[in-house]
């Protein structure tokens, strides 16, 4: 049942490594973990005067729904404006209540998270990390 | 109605008249099913595990935190699981009593319950915490009438019973809750024995802690609740160190996680929080104006019942105004010990002696009195077995 | 006989391998029936009542205590009914460190679970007790290379676990005895891993304090046991405050009762101590020579196949000399959770993270590790699904 | 079924009064109480200096037990030498367990309290207040 956790699309998010890695300059920046399984994000962005992320590197020590979690992050945010952060957020929020929408677009891949309790956290830990630089 | 809520408490018989529910109520199919179905099909502990029965362990307690918040009326993070009502109030002096300082103090009443009151004892000694007490009246009644003199700026909380579990007085929130705050002290509620007797509304109350425990309100033993307002709960130290409570551990140092985790050492008692998801789950279903008026109409009966009886005292309020169908008497030239023993025979479950006041019996000059009390299954025949069983009590003793 | 013994727990269907029981073990039908039974045919509180109820729950509840005793070796008055492990590590964190003066020291160890080392980091805030660290070795048991140095005559307590809960490793308790009483210090073992493995003898062990919990006991949770010696359980001051540990109480001032009842405050957890002795009478009933080989040839199985695993590395003894059936590792290149996770989709259950021993995760520098852990019910079946499941997350996940 | 308890015996025991009250000018007084249930029990013994008990008073704030018990007490010893109060003590303790033997005497009456826990305390009371006057 859970089996289908690790289906291809989060299995590929996760092993996406286009972002991954601290950027070399960043303008903001922000780690969080989670004392419960020690799992830690960090977050680096580079930001135009306009708002627009030129940038965003991630470095996750953390599980595969964590590591898919940063990259679909990273893919939702790259190139776009502020508001982009806020629809991301948004539609992982849908997602994890369960909610079926086009416009979850990549975050659609963790709808089979909506079941598991235990890995909720999980998957929100990079959009926690984030918050704070796109809020900055 | 009694009838139907009766029939879903199995150890109900008909040859047992339990006029004991303020020790310890009894538990209907409710609960008893389902804690059975959390041991049989999703035992597990909590929080940390990943597998199946691990989650729906997780989930049902949670639930069972929302259950008992909504019982409440608050919101569930603000929900503390104990082992019982003794061990929230202990929290609270442990922990609120951190917060306090030599020569600040603790205002209670001379009625209360040991757990009320030994706790207080023991901060006092260990950080010189003055502790005041209010007097009771003749009616068994917290005597309000000095609250204003007994408040001042260093009283920093004021602990008392809801409902006494000796003479049923039920205290008036209000009165202490605004005079409490000129002097800006906090209000905890003692709420055993009011719990059992229907939801709660606890920010219309406007108290700061309330505490009660699972047995008296239809779930297992070993567990309690312990709620208090954010703030408190965020400010507070924690009180036991363990497992779960923690954000980051070291050898020399550790973090806290945020509450309610803070003051949930160790793995918690699963089961009995699930039971006591269920009784309150299963407690706000029931139509309570109804059942209010049943427990006030049978405490008519025991107090009529009980004034004309020569030789008996009542140990509280004779009308039932602001009164919990809790009633303690004592009889002329007998003992409780006696009365109760004859009862039982009579088939009448009741409890004798000092119901763990010890002070409020001393302020009547009284070592023990014998105590009935009702819960939402009493009914007719409870207390008609009640009067027999009395009448054989004078026919053999007096 | 495994099979014989599994049919009795009918949580243990065919489809899972349940490889979990360091966090808590699954219950017997004869634990599931001994509560039911209290619960709808004996149900009251304890100590002070007489009627039929009452006097039945408080036989059930000192009968609880003899059959804990017995399974121990140590005399009934000896023993502490607590809402668990965690709550007795605390009460000794208390009531012992209430015995301690500033500059007395305790001793602990790398390995400890949160439990055995937060309540003595708040000890050691509040009361100005240092804290002392035995260092683990690369087996993951505690080295007790440097005991003689750690130990002098500020040191008054030792207290370690009796078994890791992630390394398996079995203390040397001789050794520590031994040493301890050199400089006369105490010694407290953290047994939440080893009392689940066979009865103990708790007077030949020659310790002074031990403690563990109901759940991984096969008993419900919410119920922990300290024993303690006689002149100690005397000697300290109440923890908690509350009815039932009370001699004698004034408003001002109270005494105390005689231990146990000392250190049991307010309503204990009845129906899950009744449920603890029950699991120690049945625990006495079983054939512990065959279990326990059962047990080393399944962990003996699991270290072998997880050594022939590429990029594995297990947390704890590779053999089975002094070590108990748990079994925590790592998988280069994958995280617990994720493991845990497919793991379950294959039917076993497993724990991810830290185990609540973070210093020690530290130690081996880990975040967390997935934990499989055996108990009396775990047959070849269990350690079939788990290779099958590895396979599964290899193929995953690698 | 706890009828039983309260039979004749026990309630002429209990309602007997000859050794009720303080002695004026006792050699040897102890008082104890059982804090659970408030009970108190004090015994004065006039002692001989042969150890004969020459006269015994008993005050008792408790329940029928323990008053039959302390009437019990006083009738098996006045009169007689220190063997009596253990005589007395090994009695009680064989009706407290359930057993029948014809040497139990008046303490035969207790027979029935072996089956209620709760009350054992009741009936031994008035021997824990007796025990320092004899042994002293
Ligand atoms: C070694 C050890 N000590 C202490 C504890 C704490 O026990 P509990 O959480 O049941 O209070 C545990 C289990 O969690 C343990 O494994
Ligand atoms: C008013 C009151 N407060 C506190 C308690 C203590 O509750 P518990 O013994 O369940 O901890 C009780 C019941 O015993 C009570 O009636």
């Amino acid at each position: 049942m859970s089996d289908a956790l690790y289906h291809d699309a989060i299995l590929a998010l996760a092993k996406d490594r286009r972002h991954a890695g601290r950027l070399d300059a960043p303008t903001h920046s922000h780690t969080s973990d989670n004392p419960l399984c020690g799992d830690r994000v960090t977050i680096d962005i580079e930001r135009a005067s306009d708002g627009t992320v030129r940038r965003i590197g991630h470095f996750v020590r953390g599980c595969v729904l964590c590591q898919a979690a940063a990259a679909a992050l990273a893919a939702s945010v790259e190139g776009r404006g502020p508001a982009a952060f806020a629809a991301a957020e948004s539609a992982l929020a849908r997602v994890l209540a369960g909610q079926n929408d086009p416009e979850n677009g990549v975050w659609a891949a963790f709808l089979p998270v909506a079941r598991h309790t235990s890995r909720l956290d999980c998957v929100r830990l990079p959009l926690v990390a984030a918050k704070p630089v796109f809020e900055a | 109605m009694t009838q139907a809520l009766r029939s879903q408490f199995p150890i109900l018989t008909p040859s047992l008249a339990y006029l004991d529910s303020a020790a310890t109520a009894q538990m209907p199919l409710a609960v008893l099913d389902a804690v059975r179905a959390f041991e049989t099909s999703s035992r597990a502990n909590v929080k940390r595990g990943v597998h199946r029965l691990a989650e729906a362990a997780t989930d049902a307690y949670a639930a069972a935190r929302s259950d008992v918040a909504a019982y409440l009326g608050v919101p569930p993070s603000e929900i503390v699981f104990t082992s019982g009502c003794t061990a929230a109030l202990n929290l609270v002096a442990h922990s609120f009593g951190a917060l306090m300082k030599p020569g600040d103090a603790v205002l209670l009443s001379a009625l209360e319950h040991h757990s009320n009151l030994v706790p207080w004892q023991m901060l006092a000694a260990r950080s010189g915490i003055e502790l005041r007490f209010l007097d009771v009246d003749a009616e068994g009644r917290i005597d309000l009438s000095a609250l204003e003199t007994k408040l001042d700026a260093r009283v920093k909380l004021v602990s008392l019973a809801h409902v006494s579990n000796v003479t049923g007085s039920v205290l008036d929130v209000a009165s202490v809750v605004a005079t409490a705050a000129k002097v800006g002290a906090r209000v905890l509620l003692d709420g055993a024995q009011r719990a059992p007797h229907g939801p709660l509304d606890l920010k219309t109350l406007g108290v700061d802690f309330y505490a009660f425990g699972g047995h008296k309100v239809f779930a297992p033993h070993g567990v309690g609740v312990l709620w208090a307002r954010r703030e408190l709960l965020d400010a507070m130290p924690p009180f036991l160190g363990g497992g779960e409570m923690i954000a980051q551990v070291e050898l020399a140092h550790s973090t806290w996680a945020a509450a309610p985790a803070k003051f949930e050492a160790g793995t918690p008692p699963i089961g009995a929080a699930i039971g006591l998801g269920a009784a309150c789950r299963w407690l706000g279903t029931l139509p309570w104006a109804e059942i209010a008026a049943t427990e006030a109409r049978l405490c008519q009966r025991l107090l009529d019942g009980l004034a004309a009886t020569p030789g008996v005292r009542v140990l509280g309020p004779q009308s039932l105004q602001a009164r919990a169908p809790v009633v303690s008497f004592a009889l002329e030239g007998t003992h409780p010990h006696d009365i109760c023993q004859i009862m039982d025979s009579a088939g009448v479950a009741l409890r004798g002696g000092h119901h763990c006041a010890q002070p409020l019996h001393k302020r009547f000059d009284l070592a023990g009195t014998t105590r009935a009390s009702l819960a939402l299954y009493s009914d007719d025949s409870d207390i008609d077995a009640f009067f027999a069983g009395l009448s054989k009590v004078r026919k053999i003793l007096l």
